[in-house]
């Protein structure tokens, strides 16, 4: 049994709240912007500072959103 | 050197060569049938624009005017080369709602001449409401940026991560790491023949034939289908003699389809040639992109860990633009052990004609920057720049994890072979010359199956008649890169036979079974392996009755070769091959022999069956006073399996050269809002034959067990090196850095000015 | 009528039908090629003569001009159609060293445009020495005529007997025995398109491929290959629609040797078109031929005995005129038990053009000698022309010893049919009206095998895609007369699927198996069955997979109809086509599914694997005064085994009957030493469409056991009785008798007034 | 065993004269008319009886002069 972490908008499950962001910012669909922009986040800007600073920094950005906002599920993984 | 074959691995002149050279070989652009009309298309002069309304009616009173299409006129959907995502399939024929490019089709017009064409292209009216464009993927992804499809919020068309190892961890353990940064421009296809498609539809049976200078009869098939709203067998594509593609051709483009649509409206056939202006304005090029680089690297110089990121600036459609985006993500790592790996990727739609496949198609823009990053930091680690590259080599049988496998591998022997060549080649530099290299690899067609075939990957039928002579059907593409050649060698060794004794019926979909088109240097190994299969086939019933004929021992051996079915140990007990051929022909009831063959690749991980790989040195001069560069010399070590056709490859190597080249030193599409300002060859600059550097080309044979014979991919791989060897041996000669491509003279001036600077700087800081 | 088939049987416009009348479909006529030189023949203006010596300097001077070619250019040798008697394989691509008709090829220009060729052809100065012609075949075997080839002494090209039962005793036990003389005249063919054929020789591979109207591309290929001396499998036939042939398109002619020739000279394409007289005076037609014919019956009218001896005007070559010879002497016997028959026929060398197979072949002129002497010797016996007949007809079972065996035939009951039809339909007849009846019957194939053909005589293959849509490849020769349809229905019935799902690859001797071409009304039943073997054997492939799938007892039959396969006894359970062919591709590694067949008939006898036959009533009306003939209403019983399209045959039917009339009434080809008198449209004259009788076509289904669905000749048949049909009305309307075909206003009036003389003598004598 | 008559010129074995004079005429090489004409026979004479007139008087003229002229030979036929 471990933690997973629940994408809010689809099924997604993450063990790391950075994959969770990663995965996020890798939808193209509107259902995962809408909800992007009701946090007040701008996808925009995660994207850029993503691509073009050297580091992680969109994602973290991200993540530190989903440690509050994901759900956490208990998920057998053997 | 010695081998066991009697066809391949000897240089033969391509079999269609004397038809083209003379002028008999037939282009889709040679191509006339009795009763043709001309269709031309109308463009949008806005990079992003409502069409309000469109008015026809005073191109339709000019005599010869047959008809006007517009987007009302298509019975069929969107299409694309990413079927498996229906969402990802989003060209159009003709505009029907806006236009997301300048030059986008919103109309076309079919006369009975091409002058016709062209007026009442001038007669048709559009009426536009303009909407805001946007060019460049960072202003696309922006919140407020204008939607260019409806339901890609932000414009991000497609995303893409791959990673493996731990990276934060190599980072952490790495003694050295560096960042860097640069933006890729993209480039142009610059095929000798133009887009172009004859169309000739048969109101009576509903069925459609088209010829078109297309790489994939196939893609052009399903995306006719689509875009019809007809069903695949009712279509067939030929593909006659093509002009180079480049990777440009894969995409069904408006030629076709509107020379479809045209000839379906009017029953007549429809021509649709693209202008050269056209070819430049409205059709897929390279994508440009925002690449961050980082690298982390023990004292010794062994890689720890590698993080990419980019952002495509994508244009209006996808083409295989996403898949060029995968590709980036996994060349980017070859011919290198990267123990941790992440990659980063987004492609954006933008208003500006979409970038696609182009030759080395993914590997270019990423290659280029890893290998000069690795150069940066070789010269700052103070480690050879080769000697950095051989200690961080792929050996057989190495994995990326759940990405692919490395079978055949001869990468190593390249480099000591290099390292070797190099001392006795270039002893000494002249003054301003240096030596950059740049290792490449590259796949032997992709196992992705985006477009979703239910077919086999490659397949080909062998007709063998009576007489011996041989009919060779399939739908693999030669576009110039001399795969007919390769595959009537592969037919002919695999029944022992010459290759004047095939006669090949390429690229016909109603003919041939499917294959799914000339991209990835897919061809001489899955197409092959199709081949020697269906070949492979009749072989077997030839051995199977010489067999029965020699009555002997059954754990003899037969050998098929040099027009003799005989017993290996025992030459002289055998048939003729004829004789044999006849005899079976007879024993069939008269049915001449048949084999079919296919290929799709199993286990072989998600990339392709096998990789062909090498290193590249450049020698390079800069004139510090006006900044030209010139390549001078070149030397190529590669491994590519099994050689087919020498001489072909070698050909092939040239032509990768060159684009590699032009990519590194004048190719460029400077663009203002939407707009191509260079769009003639005159003012795009590709490489002239003069200026192109003496190239040698050395060989390192190996088996791939994937291949036919052992063949794997060659030649295409050798364009990913060439322009990150040229900034390499510039980097070399004068230490002046680029963050792009293309080292015009400005470029390499304001460099070298930077480099002194920095220099000064240091020295100052020493002391 | 019931039926238990889909698709068969249904009256089906033809799959060509739309775009041959819009224009779009494509004869070899309507062919262009970029860089394409036009041939054109010199011709001998003498019909005997030995050539001393061309000079073309003049002509090669002409700019334009690009080759000027001569017997000496030519690197094979002689070819024909009797290759198993390679001395009657006697023709030759450019006379070497004489001509023998007038209008020979003896040189041939090729030239960047018509007119220039035109004019070339008259700067090549020939120059000849005259040697004596012979134009008859009874002057030609005296032995002191002037021999045509020098091996062929009294210029006797070919002989045959054929023999059975015990003639002389058959005549002995005769009550009644009458001998007649005609001379047959010779009939032209004027088929729309004229001979022309397309060449491209790629001089790199060595491989040509050429666009011809022929009824067989085999055939071509064959006569190319011994012409140029090259492989059969280097030479690639494709057959575009052709606009009739009728027998004179199975020869290769020169339009196809000298634009290959003349291709492989200037390595460009090369067409050659025929003009209207040089398709009157330079190619094949119907044979004439003296005629002496012998019947011995009983009182009730039952025939004991027939002799028949024939002399023929072959002309300066062989064509397919010793087949005539032979099908001559078969045909004459059917559809009648001649329980003792003797033909002996020679056929002689002419100096004119040669005379070969023509539709109908053989039987037409020796079944007009036959049916018009039986109703002399009915007349004369008292017994009415249908009764005799009746009394004579074949049954199922029927054979000629050592010659053929008739399995299904349908002739007694057909000629029942039209004596109940009869009454109805004509219960009283005008003045100066008269009906004629004749019996017919015709091959479905030739059995014999003169070509000496190794492959199978018919082959097929059948790809069905992932859409469920076929590519049918065959070489079956649709020259107008329906075969595409035929071909596509009978391969459509057998799937279960509709003609739409069909795309038809007709006629290329590259993509599909060998088939000996359309002459002899072969192509339904032999093709036919080739196509229903090769979609049989993908539809076992689907049927095995339903079965699997549904897990029903093994002995439960499957059905493939409408788009399905499911239990025949419980229609319920099964699946669509559709998805089993995707399943079907899948379950096979992604290769589409393939079906090969052929056909060969075997036990047979030496004919035809079966025979279509039937009745034919004439009403024709004869102006006393001015002798014209006026042919006002046919009706045709014909068993032709299960009718494939209806629609077709009936449209076959018209074409023969307007093909026999000519015969009958119009066509002459008069000959002054060797010059045909008539050479044009104008003044040949065929029957125009207003001067066409009514036809009613009633059917006596039969089934075939040979036949694909129980189909067999249907049409061709009905050409043989259309001229004693109409030559026996006059004969009932007025008692005027005939020794020729072509019943000319002058020939009637003669006869009309030798009939009166006749009676008023008969009158006499009674008195 | 039965007689059978031998072609002058060719291995053709027939049972009666007139077939083989049959044969005869429906040869179309030199050597067969050669041998005609030494027998001052005319091959365009035989052949025009045969088949301009009725009856078989071209068969017959040859037969006559083969039944002096044709070799016995014995062969048997079971």
């Amino acid at each position: 049994m471990a933690d997973w972490y629940k994408c809010p908008v689809c099924r997604k499950l993450s063990l790391e709240h950075q994959d969770l962001a990663r995965h996020y910012l890798g939808q193209t669909d509107k259902k995962h912007k809408d909800w992007l922009k009701s946090k007040n986040l701008s996808y925009s800007h995660l994207i850029t500072m993503q691509v073009t600073e050297f580091g992680n920094k969109g994602y973290d950005a991200l993540a530190k959103v989903l440690e509050k906002e994901a759900a956490v599920v208990q998920v057998d993984v053997k | 050197m010695e081998t066991k074959y009697s066809v391949i691995g000897k240089p033969t002149g391509n079999v269609d060569g004397m038809a083209k050279t003379t002028g008999e070989g037939k282009y889709t652009f040679d191509m006339y049938l009795p009763n043709m009309l001309y269709g031309k298309h109308v463009r949008s002069p806005y990079p992003h624009a409502k069409i309000i309304s469109i008015d026809a009616s005073e191109a339709l009173k000019l005599p010869g005017v047959k008809a006007v299409i517009t987007g009302k006129d298509v019975p069929g959907g969107k299409w694309g080369l990413w079927r498996r995502f229906r969402e990802l399939c989003d060209q159009i024929a003709l505009a029907d709602d806006k236009v997301r490019f300048i030059g986008e089709p919103v109309a076309a017009v079919a006369a009975t001449t091409k002058d016709i064409a062209a007026k009442a292209v001038e007669l048709v009216k559009v009426e536009y409401e303009i909407l805001p464009g946007v060019f460049d993927p960072l202003e696309a992804i922006k919140d407020d940026a204008p939607l260019i499809h409806e339901d890609f919020e932000n414009n991000i068309n497609a995303t893409r991560h791959i990673e493996w190892g731990n990276v934060d961890e190599g980072f952490k353990q790495a003694d050295y790491v560096r960042e860097d940064k640069f933006t890729l421009f993209p480039q142009a296809v610059v095929s000798m023949e133009v887009h172009n498609s004859l169309a000739s539809y048969d109101k009576g049976t509903g069925k459609l034939t088209i010829w078109s200078s297309t790489q994939s009869p196939y893609y052009l098939q399903l995306g006719l289908a689509d875009a019809l709203k007809m069903r695949e067998g009712d279509i067939r594509v030929i593909k006659p003699h093509v002009g180079g593609g480049y990777g440009g051709k894969n995409s069904t483009m408006p030629d076709a389809t509107t020379a479809a649509l045209l000839s379906m409206k009017t029953g007549r056939p429809v021509k649709v040639v693209f202008n050269r202006e056209e070819e430049f304005t409205t059709t897929e090029h390279r994508m440009g992109l925002h690449l961050a680089i980082k690298i982390g690297l023990k004292k010794d110089g062994t890689i720890l860990a590698r993080e990419c990121k980019i952002i495509t600036d994508g244009g209006a459609y996808t083409g295989l633009g996403a898949t060029a985006l995968y590709l980036a993500g996994i060349f980017q790592t070859f011919p290198y052990k990267i123990p941790n790996w992440r990659y980063d990727a987004f492609r954006t739609y933008t208003n500006k004609v979409w970038a696609t496949s182009v030759r080395g198609f993914g590997a270019v823009p990423t290659v280029y920057a890893a290998e000069v990053q690795l150069d940066r930091a070789a010269k700052e680690m103070g480690i050879d720049p080769l000697a950095i590259r051989r200690k961080n080599l792929m050996e057989p049988g190495y994995e990326a994890p759940g990405q692919y496998k490395v079978e055949s591998c001869g990468i190593v022997p390249c480099v000591d072979k290099m390292a070797e060549r190099i001392k006795e080649k270039w002893p000494k530099l002249e003054k301003d010359e240096g030596i950059g290299y740049a290792g490449f690899a590259y796949m032997s067609g992709g196992i992705f199956n985006w477009i979703d075939t239910p077919y086999a990957y490659s397949g080909a039928r062998v007709q063998v008649n009576i007489d011996g002579s041989v009919d060779l059907f399939t739908q693999a593409a030669d576009i110039g890169q001399g795969h007919n050649t390769v595959a009537v060698m592969i037919c002919a060794e695999e029944l022992g036979i010459g290759i004047e004794d095939i006669r090949l019926h390429p690229g016909d979909t109603a003919t041939a079974p499917v294959d799914l088109g000339a991209w990835g240097s897919r061809e001489t190994l899955m197409n092959g392996n199709a081949i020697k299969m269906a070949a492979g086939q009749v072989k077997q019933k030839l051995v199977d009755l010489a067999r029965a004929k020699l009555g002997e021992n059954i754990a003899y051996d037969l050998v098929c070769r040099e027009k003799r079915i005989y017993l290996e140990l025992r030459p002289e007990r055998g048939y003729s091959y004829y004789e044999m051929v006849e005899a079976a022909i007879k024993l069939n009831d008269g049915e001449p022999l048949i084999g079919t063959g296919h290929y799709t690749p199993h286990n072989k991980g998600m990339i392709s069956p096998a990789y062909g790989m090498g290193i590249m040195a450049m020698k390079a001069k800069v004139d510090r006073e006006t900044g030209l560069v010139e390549a001078k010399d070149v030397l190529i070590v590669h491994d590519c399996g099994q050689v087919i056709n020498p001489l072909g490859a070698r050909g092939q190597v040239e032509g990768s050269v060159h684009m590699g080249l032009g990519y590194a030193l004048t190719e460029e599409m400077p663009n203002d809002n939407g707009l191509v300002l260079n769009p003639s060859i005159n003012d795009y600059k590709i490489i002239r034959q003069r200026d192109m550097p003496q190239i040698e080309l050395l060989d390192v044979p190996t088996y791939d067990p994937s291949g036919p014979f052992g063949a794997k991919e060659a030649a295409e791989a050798t364009i990913s090196p060439t322009a990150p060897a040229l900034a390499n041996a510039v980097f070399d000669a004068c230490g002046a850095e680029f963050d792009s491509n293309c080292l015009k003279p400005e470029r390499v001036l304001k460099a070298i000015r930077e480099a002194e600077k920095n220099q000064k700087n240091k020295a100052k800081a020493k002391k």
